[in-house]
């Protein structure tokens, strides 16, 4: 399908591409600027692991965006289904397996609402989505009060294991990442997103399910924020009512930087995972800089409106030509 | 109708307008109310709101617990001010930031027995202030983290930056450090009080400086993260931690020798005693005058600073519930 | 009045115009004409100081000018009416009319009582007294909006009016009237450039005309000493087939509709054979888009039923319709046809989604045949379909339709914004399709159009289907005074 | 202009009358619930007051709405604004008028800076914004630091004054309301953010001077993201660095249930008002019921959706018949 050539038009028009660029041209000037520190296997896993959560719950978020949705409430489903596994497997003794079921269907009906109530209903995605992500919260603090501890063995195994000296949730997130990737690229299913995203009445009358397929967005969305939820629990070892929060102004800044519209019809799932890696680059190489404490969020700020407009005006310029 | 032109209350001026409201007969239809921030905090599940409803409880009247779900201030400012017109028996204030001085005089104005807990806001006019030092509390762990290190190595901490008395503790903590040339100060950091935040600066500041010492830690969030970033670094024992508060977590923590130290406050009696104080203000339980009210006498103790409790390997047995 | 001289524009891949010159004269309608892509809407623009040119100069009363933007032009007294739509839905007409301009109060407030009236008069001038001022433009159909867009171009009481397709969405009532006001401000010196791809209007009209192909320039004529044989031939560099089908209906029936009622529309009955046009004729706000939505799944029908090759069918989705073989080319071209941000080849791909779970490479083997086949006019298939000209956005839809191979076509406007040789050319396809047995629903506003293709025409005014007319027994006369209900 | 009848229909199609008809209906049952704690001047001069910061930042948020765009940082502006004034009376002893205007002026260069990027370079309105949020809230950190008090009594004076029995935050609100809500309706200038909103590109076909409009559109917000953040550490005597946190989210809940949409277009201040003020009452009403913390958030949510889900069903069904 992509056979286009390599100009820098191109490059610049294919976010993908020029955020790699500009991933690789700030890695390797942090590798000179801190040879010692930056470019290390440990830091590198590090930054990973740390990245893997966002990427998991954007993953979902970008699947929303093409379809010209968005989700606030995936950051408490992130504490919500955790919170839930946690609560049965520490109050009730529960299976981990099927405690880890409670959580994903749990987040799985959170989905379900949403979906319905925004593409059934008609209710304003903003404002159902946010009131979701209150009640969403208010249950998972219930769930998990002042905080659960002590899961069995088996529950810690699926977020602390090393694989290849990666911990295993950078592996699910390359898994996700590159499964939903192929998925979204090859198939019909997900490729209709673009096409609710783009134009949405004409969509619905080239005979695509408009409402049906919005429901499975949010259920996809929430199933995601769902395994992240249970992975970070894991990783944690402990259930946090505290987990996620903020997550989805961060997700969505990810996803956005990776190429997605507010107004949808945008957007690749790769570009989801450069947009937080991205993110996760910056914050580290933040305190490795030792910048501190206030300083930190004026730098992130500018860094991001800088790579953004730097972006935005080589794209002007090159195709002014 | 302007405001009055002397800023009430250097601390001292308590005899306001109006006199403080007395009862001479118990009921059950009095009601005490806490009004605090981040309502679901463990540390404050456990310890202030438990003792509170135990205390009310055995006494039989009403307790409340009131504010926002967050860490917000002005939400707890603005949920103060709305309880106020319902006139409580007494209020137990979480002293969470010196802005909300002009609401506690308020509710002084209003004739309501007013005690402030945690930290001292000042020129508020309380009634009673109960809380710990948090210059204390940063002294100490800068003293204990300076013995860890046999007085050479790179420290930094972490905590909400902007609070009033997490600053006292960074300024106790560096006080307690400088007479240690050979420490070298990376920074504080802001962890939102959010343990993923906490471990991702923890685990980035690891990548960045590998001789890194120790850390120390702010708020209750800050431990766990930090030994969270330790544990995935296999640096146990190599990086000296401290930090604050005795929650069953940080106590697993240091029974695995992640954790040095704890500084943990007498949560219990800040709200225990301070529940008391109102009773005995609202009942008259101690006169020091014919009309305590009238004559503008306050029959409790104007300030109570509860000291701190030092946790390390030899105590945290006697902690475990 | 206005001189072009040597205007060059080009987009990534494409000259849209290269040393076009141009003469405009007071008081004159010059017509410009050229096929789909030609370059027209793209000069317009540059007159009206959206686009910059390239390389060019204007020259206005004598003088050069540079229109670096809208307010430069409009000083001038130049209004334009866009061949997309420029106006905003959520506001009234009134708003709409007068955005520019509003009349104001001695405080420099918003004289919401004088700008009713304002409209309502500029409305009554224009003879829509059927639109009312503060009514919101999403409430009104297509034509009536087109309309409007015509108001507000007058409302500025422009020097050189520019008219871009303004009768690609209105019925012939509207036209009619148009042309009246047009001879008016011709007389009183106004000067209009006109462009329309429908030939009569043009020498009904038009004193000059102007035929553009691939961005050159083709010469400017009096109207007087061409003759349409001759303007086709400037514009598309052939003569057309010699135009006039026969019926391929065979005896079976394909779809059958009975007595069905709907919203917009009551108690429709008719009955479509396989291989047969049959088309829906009458006056704007008819209610032919109504049942057309209805029959495709689209909107509800409340009592009736509709059969489809003899079995009853209730279709709650377009999805439904579609499955069943029927395809819909919708009326409006941006809002309900193309995915402007989606690729030419992925557009054409939109309804075959749910045929495989895979996307497969078949569609774009779609999208290669009928470029050629439709002529779209682009330089490559993965081109944004936003970037075509207007007639190549709708070749696209059509594309997108044909490529599903249906038995039913319901075309709802089909040849809006399509130049005589593409027109052509489509009505070659859809005899062609009707031949191997496709049936086609047509609605059309044209009625040469309708009488050309049709092999029945049913007549519609209010809702209600009057008449059915035999090709044979039809005339533009007689389906005209049956849908205005002065007949009989 | 509004000569409509009042049926039903039109009832529901106007949100300022369905969100006054449901807010009427709101106090009248908590009046009815709450005789002596809900219907007392107490507590609706209290609520008003509190409402009165957000109000003021949602009228902004409003006018960015209706022209399609939205603005993340204005919470942080309301800190920022504050800390400024706060800043330069505490460290520099500046006189208050010039110390406000300060405070102003730093709000109008971030409005600047947003619009500027936004409408000339095209960076993503959600990128800029969110962006900015970190960075003005940086500075505001840095300003107030661990907050500033204190302050000259000519500056407690602009909030704390009362007239008749209401604060003057409550008057300046009303006033921006009832003025603002007079020139949007009648002016030129405002209702070109209609024509924006409703369809961009036709906006600029019609010779609508697109990105001027929108700077000034952000350019005005944050000016009165300012003003709230004046009046606000004027009301509270302090300068918090934590003000307006989580402002911007309850600002666009609030401007939407007003009848904005986040496609623009559509709104009108008074909804800005309205929504505001729902939210009010419901929060009051939780405080007032005496709603735990877990609870208020699912509470608040689930009517959050129910007035919103209740008006869509209505009005789909009288729009049927
Ligand atoms: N913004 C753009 N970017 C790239 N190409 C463009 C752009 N706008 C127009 N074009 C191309 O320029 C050419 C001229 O387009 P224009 O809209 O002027 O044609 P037109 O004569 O008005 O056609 P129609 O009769 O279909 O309206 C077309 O090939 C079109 O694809
Ligand atoms: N979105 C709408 N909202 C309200 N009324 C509408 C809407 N669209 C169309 N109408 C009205 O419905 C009636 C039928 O319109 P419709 O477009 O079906 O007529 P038509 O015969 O298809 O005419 P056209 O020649 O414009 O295609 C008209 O009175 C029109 O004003
Ligand atoms: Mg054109
Ligand atoms: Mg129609």
């Amino acid at each position: 399908m992509t056979t286009q050539k390599f100009t820098l038009n191109n490059i610049l028009q294919d976010r993908v591409l020029s955020l790699s660029l500009t991933i690789a041209f700030l890695m390797l000037v942090l590798t000179l600027l801190f040879p010692t520190q930056f470019a290390t296997w440990d830091n590198f896993s590090q930054v990973l692991l740390n990245l893997s959560i966002d990427t998991i719950v954007a993953v979902g978020m970008m699947i929303l965006m093409i379809g010209g949705m968005f989700d606030l409430s995936v950051g408490s489903v992130v504490a919500f289904s955790g919170g839930m596994a946690g609560y049965l497997m520490y109050h009730h003794d529960v299976p981990v397996a099927l405690a880890v079921l409670a959580g994903l269907s749990g987040a799985t009906l959170v989905g379900l609402v949403n979906g319905w109530l925004i593409a059934r209903i008609g209710i304003n995605p903003m404002i159902q989505t946010l009131a979701m992500m209150g009640i969403v919260r208010g249950f998972a603090l219930m769930l998990s009060g002042a905080g659960l501890q002590n899961f069995p063995w088996e529950f810690i195994v699926i977020g602390q294991s090393k694989l290849l000296q990666l911990q295993t949730p950078v592996w699910y997130m390359l898994f996700i990442v590159l499964g939903m990737n192929f998925l979204v690229q090859r198939t019909t299913f997900f490729r209709r997103y673009y096409f609710i995203g783009g134009n949405e009445r004409a969509a619905r009358l080239s005979g695509i399910q408009v409402e049906r397929m919005k429901i499975w967005a949010f259920v996809i969305s929430a199933v995601l924020a769902g395994i992240a939820g249970i992975l970070l629990s894991s990783r944690l070892g402990a259930a946090l009512s505290t987990s996620g929060r903020g997550l989805e102004l961060r997700v969505i800044t990810a996803v956005i930087l990776g190429g997605a519209s507010l107004a949808g019809g945008q957007g690749r799932i790769l570009g989801a995972f450069l947009g937080a890696l991205f993110m996760a680059i910056i914050n580290n190489a933040l305190i490795i800089g030792r910048v501190s404490g206030y300083w930190q969020k004026v730098i992130l700020g500018v860094i991001l409106i800088l790579a953004v407009a730097m972006d935005q005006l080589l794209l002007r310029r090159v195709s002014r030509k | 109708e302007l405001p009055p032109r002397t800023q009430e209350g250097t601390g001292q001026a308590t005899n306001t307008q109006e006199a403080f409201r007395t009862a001479t007969t118990p009921s059950a239809e009095e009601e005490y109310v806490m009004v605090t921030t981040a309502i679901n905090l463990p540390l404050y599940v456990n310890h202030d709101q438990a003792a509170f409803k135990a205390w009310g409880e055995k006494k039989g009247v009403k307790t409340t617990i009131l504010g926002p779900a967050e860490w917000d201030v002005p939400t707890q400012i603005a949920t103060l001010e709305q309880v106020i017109p319902s006139r409580p028996a007494g209020l137990l204030i979480n002293g969470t930031d010196p802005g909300i001085a002009q609401a506690i005089r308020k509710a002084v104005a209003a004739g309501i027995p007013t005690v402030v807990y945690d930290s001292e806001i000042p020129n508020s006019n309380r009634h009673c202030f109960i809380g710990s030092d948090w210059y204390e509390m940063g002294y100490l762990q800068g003293k204990r983290m300076a013995q860890l290190l046999k007085g050479k190595g790179k420290v930094a901490v972490m905590g909400i930056l902007g609070m009033e008395n997490m600053e006292a503790g960074f300024r106790g903590f560096l006080d307690a450090i400088k007479p240690f040339p050979g420490i070298e100060y990376l920074g504080k950091y802001d962890d939102k009080a959010n343990v993923e935040t906490a471990a991702r600066i923890a685990a980035d500041l690891i990548s960045a400086h590998p001789d890194l010492a120790g850390m120390a830690g702010f708020d209750s969030n800050s431990g766990p993260g930090m030994a969270l970033a330790v544990k995935e670094a296999n640096r146990i024992g190599r990086i000296k931690l401290t930090t604050v508060d005795a929650e069953p977590e940080h106590l697993k923590l240091v029974q695995a020798g992640v954790i040095d130290y704890l500084v943990g406050q007498k949560r219990e009696l800040f709200t225990a005693l301070g529940a008391q104080f109102l009773y005995d203000m609202r009942h008259g339980t101690l006169q020091l005058s014919a009309n305590d009210a009238k004559a503008g006498v306050v029959p409790i103790p104007r300030t109570v600073i509860t000291g701190s409790i030092e946790i390390d390997k030899t105590n945290y047995v006697q902690f475990i519930q | 009045m206005l001189e072009l001289k040597n205007i060059s524009k080009a987009y990534p891949g494409v000259q849209a115009l290269s040393q076009v010159s141009l003469h405009i004269q007071a008081g004159e309608i010059h017509a410009i004409c050229g096929e789909n892509g030609a370059g027209k809407s793209t000069l317009m623009n540059i007159i009206a100081g959206n686009i910059d040119p390239d390389d060019g100069e204007l020259i206005w009363e004598g003088r050069p000018v540079r229109f670096n933007s809208f307010h430069a032009a409009a000083a001038l007294g130049i209004a334009i009416v866009y061949q997309e739509r420029s106006l905003v839905d959520e506001l009234s007409v009134a708003e709409n009319i007068y955005v520019q301009k509003p009349p104001l109060t001695n405080w420099g407030l918003i004289d919401f009582k004088q700008l009713r009236q304002q409209t309502l008069h500029l409305l009554q001038r224009l003879g829509l007294e059927d639109i009312a001022p503060q009514s919101l433009v999403n409430s009104l159909s297509p034509a009536q909006k087109q309309m409007v867009e015509i108001a507000k171009a007058l409302a500025a009481q422009p020097k050189l009016l520019i008219l871009d397709e303004p009768t690609s969405s209105i019925g012939e009532k509207e036209s009619t009237a148009l042309f009246k006001i047009l001879q008016k401000l011709k007389e009183t010196g106004t000067a209009i450039i006109y462009i329309s791809h429908r030939m009569a209007e043009i020498f009904q009209i038009a004193d000059r005309i102007t035929v553009l192909k691939d961005g050159v320039g083709q010469g400017s004529f009096s109207a007087a000493v061409l003759n349409p044989e001759q303007l086709i031939q400037l514009m598309v560099g052939r003569a057309l087939l010699a135009s006039s089908f026969y019926t391929d209906a065979k005896n079976e029936p394909c779809l059958d509709v009975v007595q069905i009622t709907g919203p917009g529309f009551q108690e429709i009955s008719f009955d479509i054979k396989k291989g047969e046009i049959f088309a829906l004729a009458g006056l704007i706000g008819a209610g032919r888009t109504e049942l057309a939505l209805a029959l495709f799944g689209d909107a509800p029908i409340y009592a009736g039923k509709v059969l489809l090759n003899g079995h009853e069918v209730h279709f709650k989705h377009p999805a439904d319709a579609i499955a069943q073989g029927i395809a819909y080319v919708p009326e409006e071209r941006k809002s309900a046809g193309v995915f402007l941000e989606r690729s030419i080849a992925e557009n054409v791909q939109a309804s075959l989604l749910s045929k495989s779970f895979w996307v497969d490479v078949s569609a774009s083997v779609a999208a290669t045949h009928f470029r050629e086949k439709l002529n779209i006019k682009t330089p490559s298939l993965q081109q944004k379909a936003g970037l075509l000209s207007g007639g190549n956005q709708q070749k696209v839809v059509l594309a997108k339709w044909l490529a599903t191979q249906p038995s039913l076509l319901i075309i709802d406007e089909p040849t809006h914004g399509i130049d005589v040789g593409a027109k052509a050319e489509i009505y070659q396809i859809l005899k062609d399709l009707t031949r191997q047995g496709l049936s086609i629903l047509l609605i059309s506003s044209e009625l040469p159009e309708v009488l050309l293709l049709a092999d029945r025409i049913g007549v519609m005014r209010g809702g209600r289907l009057l008449q059915i007319l035999d090709k044979n027994e039809a005339s533009e006369t007689l389906i005209l005074s049956l849908a205005a209900g002065t007949h009989g």
